[in-house]
């Protein structure tokens, strides 16, 4: 009975000391992205960016007159670690949550932020996100479905592969987009020969590889991230396979090119356009502002897709004069063409972004992008 | 009434009154650090009582959770009729699969407990009967309604913990008072002569294995609860790890021991934020220190609970 | 027959790698029956080590035999004074202290390493040069070997044969044994077993930092919690070969490196772990001391 | 219905390739003391353990009442009334003299199965009672001192009493004590040989094995001599004494080493 009453006595403490730092004029803006573990440098490029604007909004006298605070929490792009990181944004008061990078996370997140009215806006892909039309959601990035019709065509159409493999890892992102992938490759009269799935982070996909071997394919289409998808190209090309690799969007990293080394030379991409090629006036700005910070380029387009959805809510909230958040939500289902970093934005009712555009970028000798498509 | 009691009884008052003083997010804090006691304690049945060497745990906490998980999802249960089959599952599937290996010595039950860790994982990841969500998990999950109510907010889901962990306490009392706890010890500190004495080692060993993940499975199910999600990374190995040292840093069989383990492995470290990425660290100087120091953990069991008429004379 | 004779190739070049990581585990259990759970995490630091010993100091690239040599000498005697160390903080001062806490010093042994890792060089993925080994490939009636697949089976294999002949052939190596089988009374006949334990872990942590450097050179990709995963799969190599037991730990971790590649290969890559534990628990239900493991009498 | 409490026919156990017992043949009378000895390494400890169920011998037959036993588990043969002490006293150290005592009457106990997550009034009647039995068992040997004390704190003599008090807490048919004197000092073996043959007066039939000869031949009504696992001969005290195989095996083997197990 020594130790316990010191234990509670110091837990009731900690407590009452969060409680009384609260203050009342701070808007709280949370970060929900995994800045530790295999996306970390997705993650933190989402964070760096979302703490730039509001570095910015701040100097600029802040939102409604008031200053906002940045909370930020790692999810490790993990789906648990998610739903215990919406827990505690919700329990600190945040207006609304960017992030998280992975589908998975996000979803995870998505009904605790329903639940307690928060705002959240995701770059993730996976269709399934926008299919509860909680009123909280805004995707700023585009649907798995629409990549896959896109990367059917130019495959079948454009390409004109004629033995195609799909691979994805046993994530519902990578899945999903394989599965729309295959169908859309179908009914476009592509032949796909072989339907695969590798586990993350296992490294070794030799195993698959040559199975795969066997079917001499002409194309390999990989739906998973960044991490698995170097090395399986690495290990694609030393197995000796002749076919053309072309990644999904979440390959789309400068690891990616690290990790498949000279082998990383003829990769096809496809993605929304990367950082160095948006058009718009806006991207340029932010870009060079992120550089200046932090002494790098964000690491993908993901965080300038985050960042939109944060524009665009605080937009959204100034336009509305309001942090109540369904107001807020209202007036983003009926946003038109506001000029985002990556384009244009505009939502359907149930938060999705329209309106998207992709390209497809041949991987040069240098790790330099190249735009291939028409 | 005995020392045990009292620090239980003790402690279920603090933590009934810390509500008061606690705002939300300490709340969360606070319903997180009564269901991993709960877990904790239901570990410490299996390892600290009937010294099984079982680094599996997650598994069973898991079970639990994603019984109540499907069965709300996926066939619309409400989360109160998930309850009993996220105790009974996961009893039953502890009692097929220890069967097999709980003749296994020390180490070997260790990797092999790990290995039905590792096995229960895999299926979460690949999916299996398209019932588990794969590496995503299931979203979604309901809160418990009764007569109307929605039980939702923060302080319900403490409460319901808080009641659990009550259950947990009462049955454990019930446990060490009784020929099955006597005869965990007794395995524990002597196998051979246990049996000579005609105790099952078997029988007693899966005993402890059963209501150790009965109780971890209902553990298993507040969690899903609380955080409306679950995915398979809350159930691997580390997590199993975790509970395997929060007994031993405590103090095996001890009751205030597995709490004050509990306290250091999960509420230090939300207090301790700010040091996220060294803290890891500092833990594992910790466990090694602790070991040194203490090899028997921070507040070892002291046995002699017996009978007052029986204690006469000097000790 | 190709991609079966290409599965084989795949799955010994594995399988090499759990055996050597598997005699760390090996050994030290021999020795102090003690389930050395920070190894796996030596591992990975040595894959780490070795990635910033091969840039700042052959930051040019290059691929001399000399540089990959320098670097292999460098980590592995990095790693071994990092495994004494270990030993001497960890676990000398629990020697008489209960089996569990041992293991509970161990996994905190493995948790400091690698967040020590974590620390050092952040949490993202590192990556390996891919011009450490020639790209070269050799193409056997289609069975593709790589040069650094070459590389790993025939060092692994050298280095095995003369741990094999070490301990049994030479007066150590006696001792190692005689203390494997009875510390107490290795100590009468005037063994020093504190230093048997030294050379076991210093052994044992040289190994370990060879197959972490083959693992960065081959996978390239490296994180820092992937000692984890290979120090795993590498102590069931050890225990379904026969704990305690060096031919076992070999035979065990080539085996398992086949059996998970005809796995992944014709059944599935997802479920490889499953049957990995599954092929341990039937082991030890037949076998309960490994394959290669001797049946200990228990005194009563 | 046998007339022999317990009889060993024919029993063999190999090592191995080693004969640690070789077809052994005896029959233990019901409230007989049987004194069972033999120079170290003559296989006494393996015949307890092969009565005890630790090992199952390979050839012959172990009856109980008649009936065979062999290859019964250990736990099964404390349920058939078969208790045993061990040569190296095994307690569990850390818990207190009562507690180790309690096991004792774990067969006894009528708790049901889910009495050890719930509490019934015949779950609180029953600990009650096995308690109190406890205490008894503790006056019987004079340990009613020590009740909370830690097994492993106490002085070797006591430990031997507590191991023998445990046993018999289990209400025994035969009790099996492997060396009860070993280690004792004069007055304790006294002390023990008085409570030998008490524990034999509550009509509790003993097997015991002991190097003490004085004590041997005092307690016990019959014995049997056994060398490298091999029946020698057995008789009454006076008998053994003289015969001249048993002096011969034990010439110039005087050493009190642990046995084999």
């Amino acid at each position: 009975m020594r130790i316990l009453p010191k234990v509670a006595a110091s837990v009731a403490v900690c407590a009452l000391l969060v409680t009384a730092g609260s203050a009342a004029d701070v808007v709280k803006i949370g970060v929900q992205a995994p800045i530790t573990g295999k996306y970390a440098n997705e993650g933190q490029s989402i964070d760096n960016g979302v703490r730039l604007v509001i570095e910015q909004l701040n100097a600029n006298g802040g939102l409604l007159g008031k200053k906002v605070e940045v909370v930020s929490c790692d999810d490790e792009g993990v789906a648990q670690k998610a739903a215990i990181c919406a827990r505690k944004l919700v329990n600190e008061g945040v207006l609304a949550v960017i992030g998280s990078y992975t589908s998975g996370a996000t979803e995870a997140a998505q009904t605790t932020y329903y639940r307690n009215k928060t705002l959240q806006t995701s770059d993730g892909t996976s269709d399934s996100l926008t299919k509860h039309k909680y009123w909280t959601f805004f995707r700023n990035s585009f649907q798995n479905s629409a990549q896959a019709d896109f990367t059917a065509k130019y495959l079948v159409n454009e390409k004109g592969y004629k033995k195609i493999v799909v691979i994805s890892d046993y994530s519902s992102y990578a899945v999903g987009l394989a599965n729309s992938a295959v169908k859309a490759i179908k009914a476009e009269g592509g032949n796909v020969i072989y339907q695969g799935k590798i586990k993350s982070g296992t490294q070794n996909f030799t195993a698959v590889l040559t199975k795969i071997k066997s079917m001499k394919p002409d194309a390999i289409y990989f739906s998973g991230y960044y991490t698995d998808g170097g090395l399986l190209r690495a290990q694609q090309i030393q197995l000796g396979i002749k076919a053309d690799f072309i990644g999904g969007d979440s390959n789309d990293n400068p690891d990616f090119i690290k990790l498949a080394g000279k082998s990383a030379e003829g990769t096809l991409l496809v993605n929304f356009p990367t950082p160095d090629f948006l058009p718009y006036d806006a991207a340029k700005v932010f870009m060079k502002d992120y550089t200046a910070k932090y002494g790098k380029a964000p690491s993908s387009v993901w965080a300038l897709m985050n960042v939109d959805g944060l524009n665009a809510i605080l937009h959204a909230a100034k336009e509305t004069n309001s942090l109540d958040t369904k107001k807020i939500s209202d007036y983003l289902h009926t946003l038109r063409d506001f000029p985002g970093i990556t384009g244009p934005i505009s939502f359907r009712e149930d938060g999705e972004r329209i309106n998207t555009k992709f390209n497809v970028y041949e991987i040069q000798a240098n790790g330099k992008y190249k735009i291939i498509n028409k | 009434m005995n020392r045990t009691n009292m620090i239980s009884l003790g402690f279920l008052l603090i933590m009934g009154i810390f509500p008061f003083v606690a705002d939300s997010a300490w709340l969360a804090v606070g319903t997180t650090f009564l269901v991993f006691s709960v877990v904790a304690f239901s570990q410490d049945i299996i390892l600290g009582r009937a010294g099984a060497f079982h680094m599996g745990h997650a598994a069973f906490f898991g079970l639990g959770a994603y019984t109540t998980a499907i069965l709300n999802t996926h066939f619309g249960w409400p989360i109160l009729a998930t309850w009993a089959p996220a105790v009974i599952i996961p009893m039953v599937i502890a009692l097929l699969t220890t069967a097999p290996i709980i003749h296994l010595r020390g180490d070997y039950l260790l990797v092999t407990t790990i290995g039905i860790n590792i096995i229960f994982l895999q299926i979460l990841e690949n999916d299996l009967f398209g019932l588990t969500g794969g590496p995503n998990g299931i979203f979604g999950i309901d809160v418990v309604r009764l007569f109307g109510h929605e039980f939702f907010e923060q302080i319900d889901m403490y409460y319901m913990a808080l009641i659990l962990l009550g259950i947990t306490l009462f049955i454990m009392k019930t446990l060490d008072g009784s020929k099955f706890g006597r005869a965990m010890f007794y395995i524990n500190k002597d196998d051979v002569a246990a049996q000579s004495m005609g105790i099952d080692i078997r029988y007693y060993k899966l005993y402890a294995f059963a209501i150790g993940a009965g109780i971890a499975g209902a553990a298993g199910s507040m969690f899903s609860v609380q955080y409306s999600a679950v995915s398979p990374e809350a159930f691997n190995v580390l997590q199993s790890i975790m509970f395997f040292t929060i007994v031993l840093v405590g103090g095996s069989a001890s009751l205030p021991g597995v709490l004050l383990g509990t306290f250091v492995m999960f509420v230090l470290p939300e207090i301790f934020r700010e040091f996220e990425t060294a803290r890891y660290l500092v833990f594992g100087l910790a466990m090694i220190l602790t070991m040194i120091l203490r090899p028997r953990g921070i507040w070892p069991v002291k046995f002699g609970n017996i009978p007052s008429y029986l204690k006469k004379g000097k000790k | 027959m190709d991609i079966f004779l290409q599965q084989i190739v795949n799955g010994l070049t594995v399988g090499s790698l759990y055996a050597l990581v598997a005699l760390g585990y090996t050994m030290v259990y021999g020795v102090m029956k003690l389930i050395n759970f920070a190894h796996g995490d030596l591992v990975a630091l040595s894959a780490f080590a070795g990635l910033t010993i091969y840039t700042s100091m052959f930051a040019d690239g290059g691929t001399s035999m000399v540089a990959v040599i320098t670097v292999f000498m460098f980590t592995a005697a990095i790693i071994a004074v990092v495994g004494v160390l270990l030993e001497r903080l960890a676990y000398r001062p629990l020697r008489t202290a209960p089996r569990l806490s041992a293991v509970v010093s161990a996994l905190g042994a493995g948790l400091v390493i690698q967040n020590a890792i974590m620390l050092i060089w952040g949490p993202n993925m590192k990556i390996f040069p891919s011009d450490l080994f020639p790209s070269t490939v050799y193409d056997i009636n289609g069975v593709v070997v790589t040069f650094t697949q070459l590389m790993i089976l025939l060092f692994s294999s050298v280095l095995m044969i003369a741990l094999y002949l070490f301990i049994n052939k030479t007066k150590m190596g006696t001792a190692i044994r005689a203390v494997a089988i009875d510390q107490d009374a290795a100590k009468l006949m005037g063994i020093n077993v504190n230093r048997i334990i030294m050379i076991i872990f210093i052994i044992g942590s040289a190994l370990g930092a060879v197959a972490g450097l083959f693992i960065g050179i081959y996978y390239r990709g490296i994180t820092f919690d992937m000692g984890w995963m290979y120090g795993l799969s590498a102590f069931v190599a050890a225990i379904i070969g026969g704990i305690g037991n060096i031919p076992g730990a070999m035979f065990g971790g080539l085996m398992l490196g086949l059996f998970n590649a005809l796995i992944s290969g014709y059944i599935s890559s997802a479920w490889a772990e499953t049957f990995t534990f599954m092929l341990l628990i039937v082991v030890l239900i037949f076998r309960p001391t490994g394959i290669l493991g001797e049946k200990v009498a228990e005194k009563v | 219905m046998s007339q022999y409490l317990l009889e060993i026919k024919n029993v063999s156990k190999f090592f191995s390739g080693l004969t640690a017992i070789d077809s052994l043949n005896l029959r233990v009378k019901k409230g007989q003391i049987y004194g069972i000895i033999g120079p170290n390494g003559a296989g006494k400890t393996t015949l307890f353990n092969c009565i005890t169920g630790i090992y199952t011998p390979e050839e012959g037959e172990i009856l109980w009442h008649g009936k065979e036993i062999k290859g019964t588990p250990p736990h099964k043969i404390a349920e058939l009334g078969i208790l045993r002490t061990f040569q190296t006293i095994r307690l569990f150290a850390e818990m207190s003299v009562a507690e180790n005592i309690m096991s004792g009457r774990h067969i006894k106990s009528t708790q049901k199965w889910y009495n050890g997550i719930i509490p019934t009034p015949a779950y609180y009647k029953d600990e009650r009672k096995n308690w109190e039995k406890v205490g008894e068992y503790m006056e019987l040997f004079g340990l009613s001192d020590y009740a909370t004390t830690p097994a492993g704190d106490l002085s070797y003599g006591l430990q031997r009493k507590i191991e023998m008090a445990r046993a018999l807490a289990a209400e025994p048919e035969l009790l099996i004590l492997d060396e009860p004197a070993a280690g004792l000092n004069e007055n304790e073996t006294k002390e023990l040989a008085d409570i030998i043959r008490k524990i034999q007066a509550m009509g509790v039939t003993i097997m015991m094995i002991e190097h003490d000869m004085d004590m041997v031949m005092n307690l016990c009504e019959y014995m049997t001599v056994i060398n490298f696992g091999a029946w020698i001969c057995d008789g009454v005290a006076a008998d053994v004494q003289d015969n001249p195989a048993v002096i011969e095996a034990y010439i110039g083997i005087e050493d009190e080493d642990e046995d084999e197990s």
